[in-house]
């Protein structure tokens, strides 16, 4: 039950702060279209993160809701990806940490949409439909933004470059990916990287991109060792929460 | 009045919508830019107060609602620069415009959201007051203005329950948030009141644009009808409207209010508000870290077109 | 007592913001020397605003200390002037909103030397040499850079037109500016500003920097009527102690 | 050896400090323009880390010395920067290096600070280890040197003893805090032991820098006496070095730990340790950012010389 509680703590914690960071964009986009599109994703992935985090709280059995587990755990308690609380940067760098995540995302989504544990396989097939649409609407993007001008393509590719250590830590798996692997409520983090890398470097081909060759991973959200970026965050998003305990809103 | 001038009036007259290939007055068609840009430009320079509490909503659900609501701001937004570009203007001028200063937005949104209540405030009021101007704009004369408004009313009128609803739990709420629920209100009331403009007698320009259905009801009737609608809804739920002379008046079956402080609404007009440059600098700002982007996609577009005529041609 | 305890909270949560921005450039500075410049300011302000605060708190009489009043007050309760609130742009920005506070500021604290409470007149007298190099410092500096280079020029100007509205509040007394006038604990806000503003034009001048002419003032602060700048000033300030409650650090 | 490194290495035998514009080897002077640089260097990105918890520290008291802590630090890399500078190399050119990744600083600084405990460990850790490896590098050769490590010294054993405070505090405090405290210890005991370099086996160039008295001890025995001073006084905190085969050695007079985990070691090196990118990056910015300031400082000095120039030849 732990493991599983980590797990889904794993999955909402990067919904949730993925979603942060997008909502980051309100009104601040290069174009209209833009901005209504990044609110819409972020609008999924809050969605999500209320169901993923719903689960974990019914999982743990102590009590806590999804809005006890968003806003009342501090850093070391979050256990998201560390790609997704790296600052946005421009756009393009923005949109980059959206594919590379997306196309892992649908791939999770929908293994798990198989899962041995009903709630998560309902969770997954419900969602894997939004996520469907991020994926196309990112690889399109990246395409573009790639093979557009020659200042959009040195944007993308210095988005690639410092992005790209982060992507091993989604195919990385600890003792508790493999614990909840072992009875089939999720698949094993490291299956997914076959599909994920061929998915990935066509479409960054297309973008006449080019794939870092480092193999290096940075790691540690998962375990809740994460970067600075992470805390201030937490400040403005459990504000209110932390100075006004126990409202309700 | 030339011939044609007359047979436009009766047209408008008549109720007859104007389609944008249609003749019209040069007037008409400036002041329906002038319009809906800077309806359009409110939409979305109106992102910005609201974006300022998305990082910071207290619960995943109101983070949620908030951001389905800026969504919806720049959705309208969006319809609104569509309407006004049937008219001959680009989209790309109307920002030009913006930008420059040649156009405004509302200046309510040259307040700023100090605290969570004025998510509820700003639904309530600020949005409950744009309906009140723009219920009766589903029947202005130009027939893509009053489609667009007939669907934004609709997205809008949930957005002030939505509203409504945050100042209700508020209200309801600890000490704390009562207290930030009454000065949402106090700190936004008179900004809400001038937005329908100056008093009547005041008002320039009135007389043509009722003539020609662009505006269909003077300033100060519609302000009247925003105060009766929102004073019992304060009262409902324990807030206080913050105006010493508020009193039913049973003759005029209405209620009889202070006016807004007109120098401060002509302060912030000529650029003095509390957030008139971070709100145009903030816009500003994105439209030129955004350029490379809007370039990109256009180079893209065009190698792909380049590369499809060669492959047609071959 | 209740507009004494206000008159203490303009002043240290003036200090207070103050000191915040300036510490937002450590590490982060032009030059070694303006780290080490800026950090020293900004611990002086930090230490100003642990005696006004902690006057304030003995005033109230309510047993806080200085930190719950730093610490446990949301925006709308402090009292600091909007002009340290604003954000800190460049570090000609930085250093001419440092300017413009740093005249009125010394003045304020001659003044201050002989209230007529004698707790306000120590701290006053204690803190003045301080500032007194703040002073000498800034206006310095802002000769150096009004008439360095045309970009440094330029972004002078930039900076001084884009704090000139931010000016006036520093002047405009209101009925709890003036009782505490009346018994003398302060001076009259108003008072201070014909030596400010000849000190000011002179150093401007001879930075060959164009007064703006506009005499319109932003106000608010000192009623907690404050810019959104405040609000996430205070999320980060106070995320521990709001996270921790009760926790001794 | 010529003569002239003969007799250069009498001097130092005899414990003669070595002053800038004496004859030295080239050797010697590209070492210690490399050792002082970097060590200057570490200060400068050392800031940065802690100035991470400046703005949330957690109370005024704590602010003030988190502040002064960087300040000092800021301070020290100025005297190191001197000291190199009387070397023949200016600091524009160390400051060059460091950009482009030619000189390093202390691997420490590319961990991140993740809670306020941090600020206890790096003090107590971090500057504990410094001073391990500085006290006796205030007895070396190269007189500058030796006078900056004096200097330095007094103010990082304080700011140690302030870090052992923090700590002390958290560790006697809420359970949150104290396992804070214990979380900070765990992640930064091994990088904090990486700090003295490779074990003695893999070190190169030791040899050559212990005869110049530039180097004073090895790594290894400093590791060991940083080991053998810090585990008593973390149990008299009540925390646990996260060491499972640390161990007294009654035979040796000294613990028996663990090596760290040396790929990390060399993995951070490389450039790939979780900050290393985020902190070389805020250096770069800063520096282009403020290149308008320092070309403004020296053309205001320039047109002042000039004008007292003509005032004088007039």
């Amino acid at each position: 039950r732990d493991a599983f509680f980590e797990f889904l703590l794993r999955i909402g914690d990067t919904t949730l702060i993925l979603g942060h960071r997008d909502s980051e964009w309100c009104g601040h986009s290069p174009v209209l279209e833009e901005d209504i599109a990044l609110a819409n994703m972020a609008l999924d992935l809050i969605g999500q993160t209320q169901l993923w985090l719903g689960l974990a709280a019914e999982v743990e059995g102590k009590g806590r809701t999804a809005d006890d587990l968003a806003y009342l755990r501090d850093a070391w308690d979050f256990r998201n990806l560390l790609l997704v609380e790296r600052p946005n940067g421009d756009f393009g760098h923005t949109l980059m940490r959206h594919f590379l995540f997306d196309i892992y995302h649908l791939a999770l989504l929908q293994a798990l949409a198989t899962s041995s544990d009903r709630r998560v396989a309902e969770i997954a097939a419900k969602v894997g439909r939004e996520v469907a649409y991020h994926v196309e609407r990112t690889s399109n993007l990246i395409v573009r933004l790639g093979d557009g001008t020659d200042e959009s393509h040195r944007r993308m590719q210095v988005a690639l470059d410092a992005l790209w250590p982060y992507v091993g830590e989604m195919f990385i798996a600890d003792e508790k990916d493999e614990a909840v692997a072992a009875v089939g409520i999720a698949p094993n983090s490291a299956s997914l990287r076959a599909a994920w890398e061929k998915t990935v470097r066509d479409v960054l081909a297309e973008a006449t991109l080019t794939v870092p060759e480092s193999k290096f991973a940075h790691k540690g959200g998962k375990r809740g060792i994460h970067t600075e970026h992470l805390g201030y965050i937490l400040a403005d998003m459990q504000f209110l929460q932390r100075a006004y305990p126990g409202a309700s809103w | 009045m030339t011939p044609e001038e007359i047979a436009f009036q009766a047209r408008i007259d008549r109720g007859e919508k104007i389609e944008p290939k249609e003749w019209m007055p040069e007037g008409y068609r400036k002041t329906l830019i002038r319009q809906i840009g800077q309806h359009g430009h409110s939409e979305i320079v109106g992102q910005l107060p609201e974006a300022n509490w998305i990082t910071r909503a207290p619960t995943l659900e109101r983070k949620a609602i908030l951001l389905a609501k800026v969504q919806d701001e720049a959705g309208h937004g969006l319809y609104l620069y569509c309407a006004a570009e049937t008219l001959g203007i680009s989209r790309d001028e109307l920002v030009e415009r913006l930008h420059s200063g040649n156009m405004k937005y509302s200046s309510i949104f040259n307040y700023p959201t100090l605290t969570w209540a004025d998510m509820g405030a700003v639904g309530w009021l600020v949005d409950g007051a744009a309906i009140m101007n723009q219920v009766p704009l589903q029947r202005t004369s130009f027939g893509p203005y009053s489609r667009a408004m007939i669907r934004i009313c609709k997205e809008e009128s949930f957005h002030r329950r939505q509203g409504y609803a945050i100042m209700m739990k508020m209200a309801a709420g600890t000490f704390e948030q009562k207290r930030m629920a009454q000065d949402a209100l106090n700190r936004l009331w008179y900004p809400a009141l001038m937005m329908f403009g100056p008093s009547d007698k005041d008002s320039v320009h009135s007389a043509q644009s009722m003539a020609w259905k662009i505006k269909m009801n003077t300033n100060d009737e519609l302000r009247q009808k925003f105060v009766d609608q929102t004073v019992p809804q304060a009262q409902l739920i324990g807030l206080t409207v913050p105006d010493p002379n508020l009193k039913w008046n049973e003759e005029k079956g209405g209620y009889d209010f202070s006016e807004p402080d007109w120098n401060e609404f002509y302060d912030v007009l000529a650029g003095n508000g509390p957030c008139n440059k971070d709100r145009l600098g903030a816009r500003v700002k994105a439209w030129e870290d955004g350029a490379w982007f809007r370039e990109a996609m256009v180079a893209h577009a065009d190698k792909k077109a380049a590369r499809q005529y060669a492959v047609a041609t071959e």
